[in-house]
Protein backbone atom coordinates (compact mmCIF):
# COMPACT_ATOMS: atom_id res chain seq x y z
CA UNK A 1 0.00 0.00 0.00
CA UNK A 2 1.27 3.59 -0.83
CA UNK A 3 1.12 5.82 2.04
CA UNK A 4 0.72 9.57 1.64
CA UNK A 5 0.66 12.66 4.13
CA UNK A 6 -0.28 15.98 4.10
CA UNK A 7 0.30 19.70 5.60
CA UNK A 8 1.43 19.09 9.10
CA UNK A 9 1.42 15.37 9.39
CA UNK A 10 4.18 15.38 6.35
CA UNK A 11 6.15 17.77 8.28
CA UNK A 12 5.90 15.72 10.94
CA UNK A 13 7.08 12.64 9.58
CA UNK A 14 9.20 14.42 7.14
CA UNK A 15 8.14 12.45 4.39
CA UNK A 16 5.24 12.66 1.81
CA UNK A 17 5.03 9.62 0.92
CA UNK A 18 6.36 5.92 1.36
CA UNK A 19 5.45 1.89 0.87
CA UNK A 20 4.05 -0.59 3.59
CA UNK A 21 3.15 -4.11 3.22
CA UNK A 22 -0.14 -4.42 5.03
CA UNK A 23 0.23 -7.02 7.77
CA UNK A 24 -2.65 -9.65 7.87
CA UNK A 25 -3.69 -8.52 11.33
CA UNK A 26 -4.79 -5.02 9.96
CA UNK A 27 -8.13 -5.09 8.77
CA UNK A 28 -8.91 -1.71 9.62
CA UNK A 29 -7.33 2.28 8.92
CA UNK A 30 -6.84 2.41 11.86
CA UNK A 31 -5.39 -0.84 12.70
CA UNK A 32 -3.05 0.41 9.96
CA UNK A 33 -1.95 3.91 11.33
CA UNK A 34 -1.19 2.24 14.86
CA UNK A 35 1.52 -0.12 12.84
CA UNK A 36 2.84 2.73 10.72
CA UNK A 37 3.42 5.01 14.66
CA UNK A 38 5.77 2.32 15.20
CA UNK A 39 8.18 2.90 12.45
CA UNK A 40 10.09 6.15 13.78
CA UNK A 41 9.80 8.54 16.95
CA UNK A 42 8.36 10.92 13.90
CA UNK A 43 5.77 8.77 13.05
CA UNK A 44 4.75 7.83 16.66
CA UNK A 45 4.60 11.75 17.21
CA UNK A 46 3.07 12.60 14.33
CA UNK A 47 -0.31 9.73 14.44
CA UNK A 48 -0.41 9.15 18.14
CA UNK A 49 -3.80 11.07 18.44
CA UNK A 50 -6.24 9.86 15.75
CA UNK A 51 -9.05 11.94 16.81
CA UNK A 52 -6.97 14.62 15.26
CA UNK A 53 -6.26 12.91 11.86
CA UNK A 54 -8.58 12.21 8.90
CA UNK A 55 -8.14 9.68 6.07
CA UNK A 56 -8.68 8.82 3.08
CA UNK A 57 -8.52 5.31 1.04
CA UNK A 58 -8.07 5.80 -2.81
CA UNK A 59 -9.24 9.46 -2.78
CA UNK A 60 -12.04 9.06 -0.51
CA UNK A 61 -12.89 10.34 3.14
CA UNK A 62 -13.35 7.45 5.08
CA UNK A 63 -13.51 7.38 9.41
CA UNK A 64 -10.70 4.72 10.97
CA UNK A 65 -13.11 2.02 11.24
CA UNK A 66 -13.07 1.43 7.64
CA UNK A 67 -11.76 -2.01 5.96
CA UNK A 68 -8.88 -1.12 3.89
CA UNK A 69 -10.07 -4.24 1.61
CA UNK A 70 -7.90 -3.78 -2.03
CA UNK A 71 -7.26 -0.05 -1.81
CA UNK A 72 -3.86 0.99 -2.95
CA UNK A 73 -3.14 4.45 -1.28
CA UNK A 74 -4.21 5.95 2.02
CA UNK A 75 -3.82 9.21 2.62
CA UNK A 76 -3.23 10.36 6.44
CA UNK A 77 -3.58 14.47 7.14
CA UNK A 78 -4.88 16.81 9.11
CA UNK A 79 -8.66 18.13 9.24
CA UNK A 80 -8.74 20.08 5.77
CA UNK A 81 -8.71 23.66 5.83
CA UNK A 82 -9.63 24.87 2.40
CA UNK A 83 -11.79 27.46 0.39
CA UNK B 1 -21.76 22.42 -16.81
CA UNK B 2 -20.33 21.18 -14.60
CA UNK B 3 -16.37 22.18 -13.88
CA UNK B 4 -13.39 21.87 -11.78
CA UNK B 5 -10.48 23.87 -11.90
CA UNK B 6 -7.15 23.68 -9.81
CA UNK B 7 -4.77 26.44 -10.69
CA UNK B 8 -1.64 27.78 -9.72
CA UNK B 9 -2.03 31.51 -10.75
CA UNK B 10 -4.33 34.00 -9.79
CA UNK B 11 -7.71 33.43 -10.61
CA UNK B 12 -10.17 36.25 -12.37
CA UNK B 13 -14.01 35.49 -10.54
CA UNK B 14 -15.40 37.09 -13.56
CA UNK B 15 -13.86 35.23 -15.95
CA UNK B 16 -14.36 31.85 -14.20
CA UNK B 17 -18.56 32.61 -13.85
CA UNK B 18 -18.60 33.90 -17.63
CA UNK B 19 -19.92 30.82 -18.59
CA UNK B 20 -22.85 30.29 -16.11
CA UNK B 21 -24.28 33.63 -17.33
CA UNK B 22 -25.23 31.95 -20.81
CA UNK B 23 -26.85 28.80 -19.95
CA UNK B 24 -30.36 30.60 -20.27
CA UNK B 25 -31.62 30.36 -16.32
CA UNK B 26 -32.52 33.46 -15.10
CA UNK B 27 -30.93 33.16 -11.93
CA UNK B 28 -26.71 32.91 -11.53
CA UNK B 29 -25.36 32.80 -7.11
CA UNK B 30 -22.03 33.12 -6.60
CA UNK B 31 -19.94 32.74 -3.57
CA UNK B 32 -15.72 34.35 -3.46
CA UNK B 33 -13.23 33.33 -0.90
CA UNK B 34 -10.54 36.28 -0.56
CA UNK B 35 -7.56 36.33 1.71
CA UNK B 36 -8.19 37.99 4.31
CA UNK B 37 -5.70 40.35 6.10
CA UNK B 38 -5.44 38.68 9.54
CA UNK B 39 -3.31 40.33 11.76
CA UNK B 40 -0.01 40.63 10.16
CA UNK B 41 -0.34 37.96 7.48
CA UNK B 42 0.85 38.79 4.10
CA UNK B 43 0.14 35.44 2.06
CA UNK B 44 -1.33 32.00 2.30
CA UNK B 45 0.16 28.58 1.71
CA UNK B 46 -2.12 26.25 -0.15
CA UNK B 47 -1.28 22.42 -0.40
CA UNK B 48 -3.49 19.89 -1.70
CA UNK B 49 -4.00 16.15 -2.76
CA UNK B 50 -3.40 16.48 -6.60
CA UNK B 51 -6.61 13.40 -8.12
CA UNK B 52 -8.34 13.62 -4.51
CA UNK B 53 -8.93 16.88 -4.91
CA UNK B 54 -10.44 17.63 -8.24
CA UNK B 55 -12.77 13.77 -7.60
CA UNK B 56 -13.86 15.39 -4.11
CA UNK B 57 -15.19 18.66 -6.09
CA UNK B 58 -16.83 16.68 -8.75
CA UNK B 59 -18.55 14.61 -5.74
CA UNK B 60 -19.64 17.90 -4.07
CA UNK B 61 -21.22 19.26 -7.69
CA UNK B 62 -22.90 15.89 -8.40
CA UNK B 63 -24.52 15.93 -5.07
CA UNK B 64 -25.74 19.48 -5.96
CA UNK B 65 -26.87 18.58 -9.03
CA UNK B 66 -28.50 15.44 -7.35
CA UNK B 67 -30.55 18.24 -4.90
CA UNK B 68 -31.33 21.15 -6.64
CA UNK B 69 -32.41 21.76 -10.48
CA UNK B 70 -29.20 23.52 -11.51
CA UNK B 71 -27.82 24.11 -15.24
CA UNK B 72 -24.16 24.72 -14.01
CA UNK B 73 -22.15 24.55 -11.54
CA UNK B 74 -18.43 25.46 -11.36
CA UNK B 75 -15.68 25.55 -8.58
CA UNK B 76 -12.27 27.21 -9.12
CA UNK B 77 -9.61 26.80 -6.13
CA UNK B 78 -6.13 28.14 -6.07
CA UNK B 79 -3.38 26.84 -4.71
CA UNK B 80 0.43 27.78 -3.46
CA UNK B 81 1.30 31.07 -2.44
CA UNK B 82 -1.89 33.52 -2.58
CA UNK B 83 -0.86 37.05 -1.35
CA UNK B 84 -3.53 38.88 0.79
CA UNK B 85 -6.58 40.82 -1.10
CA UNK B 86 -6.47 37.42 -3.69
CA UNK B 87 -9.19 35.09 -4.12
CA UNK B 88 -8.96 31.95 -3.34
CA UNK B 89 -11.61 29.68 -4.66
CA UNK B 90 -14.75 30.94 -6.71
CA UNK B 91 -17.82 29.01 -6.68
CA UNK B 92 -20.82 29.45 -8.77
CA UNK B 93 -24.37 27.91 -10.03
CA UNK B 94 -26.86 28.77 -12.51
CA UNK B 95 -30.53 27.72 -12.22
CA UNK B 96 -33.72 29.22 -13.64
CA UNK B 97 -34.83 30.21 -10.80
CA UNK B 98 -33.14 31.83 -7.65
CA UNK B 99 -33.57 29.51 -4.74
CA UNK B 100 -31.83 26.60 -6.63
CA UNK B 101 -28.62 28.92 -7.15
CA UNK B 102 -28.39 30.39 -3.73
CA UNK B 103 -29.08 27.32 -1.93
CA UNK B 104 -26.32 24.99 -4.03
CA UNK B 105 -23.72 27.80 -3.80
CA UNK B 106 -23.66 27.55 0.02
CA UNK B 107 -24.16 23.88 0.12
CA UNK B 108 -20.55 23.81 -2.24
CA UNK B 109 -18.91 26.03 -0.16
CA UNK B 110 -20.04 24.51 2.91
CA UNK B 111 -18.92 21.32 2.28
CA UNK B 112 -15.58 22.34 0.53
CA UNK B 113 -14.23 23.51 3.64
CA UNK B 114 -14.69 20.34 5.30
CA UNK B 115 -14.72 17.49 2.98
CA UNK B 116 -12.00 18.79 -0.01
CA UNK B 117 -8.59 17.89 0.62
CA UNK B 118 -6.69 21.41 1.01
CA UNK B 119 -4.19 22.83 3.97
CA UNK B 120 -3.80 26.24 4.63
CA UNK B 121 -0.85 27.68 6.08
CA UNK B 122 -0.36 31.21 7.26
CA UNK B 123 2.71 33.54 6.34
CA UNK B 124 3.38 36.35 8.33
CA UNK B 125 5.01 39.49 7.64
CA UNK B 126 7.57 38.51 10.49
CA UNK B 127 8.80 35.71 8.27
CA UNK B 128 7.36 33.25 10.07
CA UNK B 129 4.28 30.38 9.00
CA UNK B 130 1.80 28.54 10.76
CA UNK B 131 -0.97 25.86 9.88
CA UNK B 132 -4.46 26.82 10.02
CA UNK B 133 -6.66 24.76 12.59
CA UNK B 134 -9.94 23.93 11.46
CA UNK B 135 -13.19 25.64 12.60
CA UNK B 136 -15.89 23.73 14.62
CA UNK B 137 -18.08 26.08 12.96
CA UNK B 138 -16.84 25.05 9.77
CA UNK B 139 -18.19 21.86 10.93
CA UNK B 140 -21.37 22.79 12.30
CA UNK B 141 -22.25 25.25 9.04
CA UNK B 142 -21.46 21.71 6.30
CA UNK B 143 -23.54 19.46 8.87
CA UNK B 144 -27.05 21.55 8.15
CA UNK B 145 -26.84 19.71 4.61
CA UNK B 146 -26.73 16.02 5.70
CA UNK C 1 -19.55 50.66 1.17
CA UNK C 2 -23.27 50.71 0.86
CA UNK C 3 -23.98 51.54 -3.18
CA UNK C 4 -27.54 51.67 -5.20
CA UNK C 5 -27.59 52.05 -9.02
CA UNK C 6 -30.68 52.29 -11.07
CA UNK C 7 -29.12 51.83 -14.86
CA UNK C 8 -30.54 52.35 -18.43
CA UNK C 9 -28.53 50.86 -19.70
CA UNK C 10 -26.46 47.01 -19.81
CA UNK C 11 -24.93 45.82 -16.46
CA UNK C 12 -21.44 44.15 -16.35
CA UNK C 13 -21.81 42.42 -13.06
CA UNK C 14 -18.25 41.89 -12.58
CA UNK C 15 -17.86 46.11 -12.79
CA UNK C 16 -20.83 46.33 -10.07
CA UNK C 17 -18.99 43.91 -7.84
CA UNK C 18 -15.32 44.97 -8.28
CA UNK C 19 -15.37 47.25 -5.39
CA UNK C 20 -16.41 44.76 -3.04
CA UNK C 21 -13.33 42.54 -3.89
CA UNK C 22 -10.82 45.09 -1.88
CA UNK C 23 -12.43 45.60 1.70
CA UNK C 24 -10.55 43.10 3.31
CA UNK C 25 -13.05 40.85 3.84
CA UNK C 26 -12.62 37.17 3.20
CA UNK C 27 -15.84 36.44 1.54
CA UNK C 28 -17.86 37.69 -1.33
CA UNK C 29 -21.34 36.47 -2.19
CA UNK C 30 -23.54 37.46 -5.58
CA UNK C 31 -26.65 36.86 -7.14
CA UNK C 32 -26.95 37.87 -10.78
CA UNK C 33 -30.54 37.91 -11.97
CA UNK C 34 -31.16 37.53 -15.97
CA UNK C 35 -33.53 37.85 -18.72
CA UNK C 36 -34.89 33.82 -19.32
CA UNK C 37 -36.30 32.60 -22.30
CA UNK C 38 -39.57 31.91 -21.21
CA UNK C 39 -40.84 30.49 -24.21
CA UNK C 40 -40.96 33.15 -26.70
CA UNK C 41 -40.09 35.99 -24.76
CA UNK C 42 -37.42 38.26 -26.59
CA UNK C 43 -37.44 40.76 -23.77
CA UNK C 44 -37.91 42.20 -20.85
CA UNK C 45 -39.53 45.74 -20.33
CA UNK C 46 -39.28 46.97 -16.81
CA UNK C 47 -41.03 50.12 -15.43
CA UNK C 48 -39.91 51.79 -11.91
CA UNK C 49 -40.84 54.38 -9.49
CA UNK C 50 -37.46 56.91 -9.56
CA UNK C 51 -37.44 58.00 -6.16
CA UNK C 52 -38.99 54.97 -4.06
CA UNK C 53 -36.70 52.84 -5.97
CA UNK C 54 -33.68 53.83 -4.64
CA UNK C 55 -35.46 54.62 -1.46
CA UNK C 56 -36.25 51.57 -0.94
CA UNK C 57 -32.70 49.30 -2.00
CA UNK C 58 -30.88 51.75 0.59
CA UNK C 59 -33.67 50.35 3.00
CA UNK C 60 -32.32 46.93 2.04
CA UNK C 61 -29.41 47.44 2.53
CA UNK C 62 -29.37 49.44 5.83
CA UNK C 63 -31.33 46.50 7.02
CA UNK C 64 -28.98 43.81 6.09
CA UNK C 65 -26.24 45.62 7.13
CA UNK C 66 -28.25 45.80 10.32
CA UNK C 67 -28.50 42.19 11.13
CA UNK C 68 -25.00 40.78 9.22
CA UNK C 69 -21.99 42.07 9.76
CA UNK C 70 -21.25 42.73 6.32
CA UNK C 71 -18.28 45.35 4.99
CA UNK C 72 -20.28 46.23 2.27
CA UNK C 73 -23.09 45.82 0.08
CA UNK C 74 -24.39 46.63 -3.32
CA UNK C 75 -27.66 46.28 -5.58
CA UNK C 76 -27.53 47.42 -9.35
CA UNK C 77 -30.89 47.27 -11.27
CA UNK C 78 -31.63 47.71 -14.91
CA UNK C 79 -34.85 49.46 -15.78
CA UNK C 80 -36.08 49.87 -19.40
CA UNK C 81 -35.56 47.34 -22.18
CA UNK C 82 -33.36 44.16 -21.46
CA UNK C 83 -33.28 41.62 -23.62
CA UNK C 84 -33.31 38.12 -23.27
CA UNK C 85 -29.74 36.67 -21.46
CA UNK C 86 -29.15 40.01 -20.07
CA UNK C 87 -28.24 40.85 -16.57
CA UNK C 88 -31.38 42.07 -14.96
CA UNK C 89 -29.96 42.74 -10.92
CA UNK C 90 -26.73 42.14 -9.35
CA UNK C 91 -26.87 41.35 -5.67
CA UNK C 92 -23.36 41.51 -3.93
CA UNK C 93 -22.18 41.44 -0.58
CA UNK C 94 -18.67 41.01 1.33
CA UNK C 95 -18.33 39.85 4.84
CA UNK C 96 -15.26 38.65 7.09
CA UNK C 97 -16.68 35.15 6.97
CA UNK C 98 -19.29 33.41 4.25
CA UNK C 99 -22.34 33.29 6.56
CA UNK C 100 -23.07 36.46 6.97
CA UNK C 101 -22.52 37.15 2.64
CA UNK C 102 -24.30 34.12 1.65
CA UNK C 103 -27.47 34.82 3.66
CA UNK C 104 -27.33 38.74 3.39
CA UNK C 105 -27.66 37.97 -0.15
CA UNK C 106 -30.61 35.95 -0.27
CA UNK C 107 -31.69 38.22 2.06
CA UNK C 108 -31.45 41.03 -0.21
CA UNK C 109 -32.73 39.29 -3.40
CA UNK C 110 -35.30 38.11 -2.10
CA UNK C 111 -36.49 41.42 -0.25
CA UNK C 112 -36.20 43.56 -3.66
CA UNK C 113 -38.36 40.70 -5.14
CA UNK C 114 -41.56 41.63 -2.79
CA UNK C 115 -40.53 45.33 -2.15
CA UNK C 116 -38.82 47.09 -4.46
CA UNK C 117 -41.17 49.08 -7.12
CA UNK C 118 -40.33 47.70 -10.73
CA UNK C 119 -42.87 46.21 -12.73
CA UNK C 120 -42.06 43.85 -15.44
CA UNK C 121 -43.51 43.38 -18.87
CA UNK C 122 -42.48 40.34 -20.94
CA UNK C 123 -42.31 41.46 -24.65
CA UNK C 124 -42.93 38.06 -26.88
CA UNK C 125 -41.49 37.60 -30.41
CA UNK C 126 -45.08 37.39 -31.87
CA UNK C 127 -44.93 41.32 -30.93
CA UNK C 128 -47.49 41.16 -28.30
CA UNK C 129 -46.41 42.07 -24.51
CA UNK C 130 -48.14 41.23 -21.03
CA UNK C 131 -47.40 42.27 -17.50
CA UNK C 132 -45.85 39.33 -15.29
CA UNK C 133 -48.02 38.61 -12.23
CA UNK C 134 -46.31 38.60 -9.22
CA UNK C 135 -45.42 34.90 -7.53
CA UNK C 136 -47.01 33.67 -4.83
CA UNK C 137 -43.55 31.84 -3.56
CA UNK C 138 -41.40 35.00 -3.68
CA UNK C 139 -43.99 36.19 -0.84
CA UNK C 140 -43.26 33.17 0.64
CA UNK C 141 -39.37 33.42 0.65
CA UNK C 142 -39.31 37.57 1.42
CA UNK C 143 -41.75 35.80 4.49
CA UNK C 144 -38.72 33.80 6.12
CA UNK C 145 -36.69 37.11 6.90
CA UNK C 146 -38.95 38.35 8.61
CA UNK D 1 -51.91 65.37 -3.10
CA UNK D 2 -50.32 63.76 -6.09
CA UNK D 3 -51.78 60.77 -7.07
CA UNK D 4 -49.17 58.46 -8.98
CA UNK D 5 -50.16 55.71 -11.13
CA UNK D 6 -47.87 52.75 -12.63
CA UNK D 7 -47.95 49.50 -14.40
CA UNK D 8 -50.96 48.07 -15.28
CA UNK D 9 -53.10 50.53 -12.86
CA UNK D 10 -51.44 53.38 -15.22
CA UNK D 11 -52.76 51.38 -18.37
CA UNK D 12 -55.61 51.14 -17.42
CA UNK D 13 -56.41 54.93 -15.70
CA UNK D 14 -54.37 56.35 -18.39
CA UNK D 15 -52.42 58.73 -16.88
CA UNK D 16 -49.07 58.18 -14.80
CA UNK D 17 -50.06 61.00 -12.40
CA UNK D 18 -52.82 63.67 -11.45
CA UNK D 19 -53.16 65.89 -8.15
CA UNK D 20 -56.09 65.07 -6.08
CA UNK D 21 -57.71 67.10 -3.01
CA UNK D 22 -58.36 65.02 0.14
CA UNK D 23 -61.63 65.19 1.27
CA UNK D 24 -61.89 65.32 5.49
CA UNK D 25 -63.71 62.48 5.49
CA UNK D 26 -60.66 60.30 4.12
CA UNK D 27 -58.51 59.19 6.74
CA UNK D 28 -56.88 55.97 5.03
CA UNK D 29 -55.25 55.49 2.01
CA UNK D 30 -58.56 52.76 1.10
CA UNK D 31 -60.52 55.84 2.11
CA UNK D 32 -59.04 57.77 -0.37
CA UNK D 33 -58.72 55.08 -2.85
CA UNK D 34 -62.46 54.39 -2.92
CA UNK D 35 -63.00 58.37 -3.59
CA UNK D 36 -60.49 58.49 -6.14
CA UNK D 37 -62.39 55.30 -8.22
CA UNK D 38 -65.45 57.23 -8.73
CA UNK D 39 -63.37 59.61 -10.99
CA UNK D 40 -64.18 57.76 -14.31
CA UNK D 41 -64.70 54.53 -15.59
CA UNK D 42 -61.30 53.41 -15.80
CA UNK D 43 -60.48 54.52 -12.20
CA UNK D 44 -63.24 52.00 -11.48
CA UNK D 45 -62.24 49.85 -13.40
CA UNK D 46 -58.36 49.73 -12.10
CA UNK D 47 -59.43 50.27 -8.48
CA UNK D 48 -62.34 48.64 -7.49
CA UNK D 49 -60.50 45.64 -6.39
CA UNK D 50 -58.07 47.08 -3.42
CA UNK D 51 -56.80 43.29 -2.12
CA UNK D 52 -55.12 43.38 -5.75
CA UNK D 53 -53.46 46.60 -5.34
CA UNK D 54 -49.83 48.56 -3.13
CA UNK D 55 -49.81 51.40 -2.00
CA UNK D 56 -46.62 53.74 -1.24
CA UNK D 57 -47.31 56.97 0.36
CA UNK D 58 -44.34 59.65 -0.09
CA UNK D 59 -41.98 56.46 -1.08
CA UNK D 60 -42.79 54.20 1.74
CA UNK D 61 -44.93 50.85 1.21
CA UNK D 62 -48.21 51.47 2.95
CA UNK D 63 -51.49 48.61 4.06
CA UNK D 64 -54.82 50.49 2.60
CA UNK D 65 -55.76 51.26 6.19
CA UNK D 66 -52.37 53.25 6.59
CA UNK D 67 -53.39 56.64 7.88
CA UNK D 68 -53.16 60.07 5.17
CA UNK D 69 -51.50 62.13 7.73
CA UNK D 70 -49.90 64.70 6.09
CA UNK D 71 -48.24 62.69 2.91
CA UNK D 72 -47.95 64.39 -0.57
CA UNK D 73 -47.75 61.66 -2.91
CA UNK D 74 -49.67 58.44 -2.50
CA UNK D 75 -48.64 55.76 -5.61
CA UNK D 76 -50.92 53.34 -6.59
CA UNK D 77 -49.90 50.17 -8.43
CA UNK D 78 -50.23 46.07 -8.72
CA UNK D 79 -47.46 43.95 -6.47
CA UNK D 80 -43.90 44.36 -7.86
CA UNK D 81 -41.89 42.19 -9.89
CA UNK D 82 -38.78 43.24 -9.97
CA UNK D 83 -35.34 41.31 -9.73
Amino acid sequence: MKLVYFASVREAIGLSSEECDVPLDARTVGDLVARISARSEEHACALHDQTRLRFALDHEMVASDALLGAAQELAIFPPVTGG
Amino acid sequence: MKRVRISNAAIQPDQELATLLGLGGGALASFTGIVRDDGGVNAIELEHYPGMTEASLYRLIEAATARWALLGAMITHRVGIVPVGAPVVVVGTASLHRAEALEATAFLIDRLKTEAPFWKREHYTDGTAKWVDAKASDEARAERWV
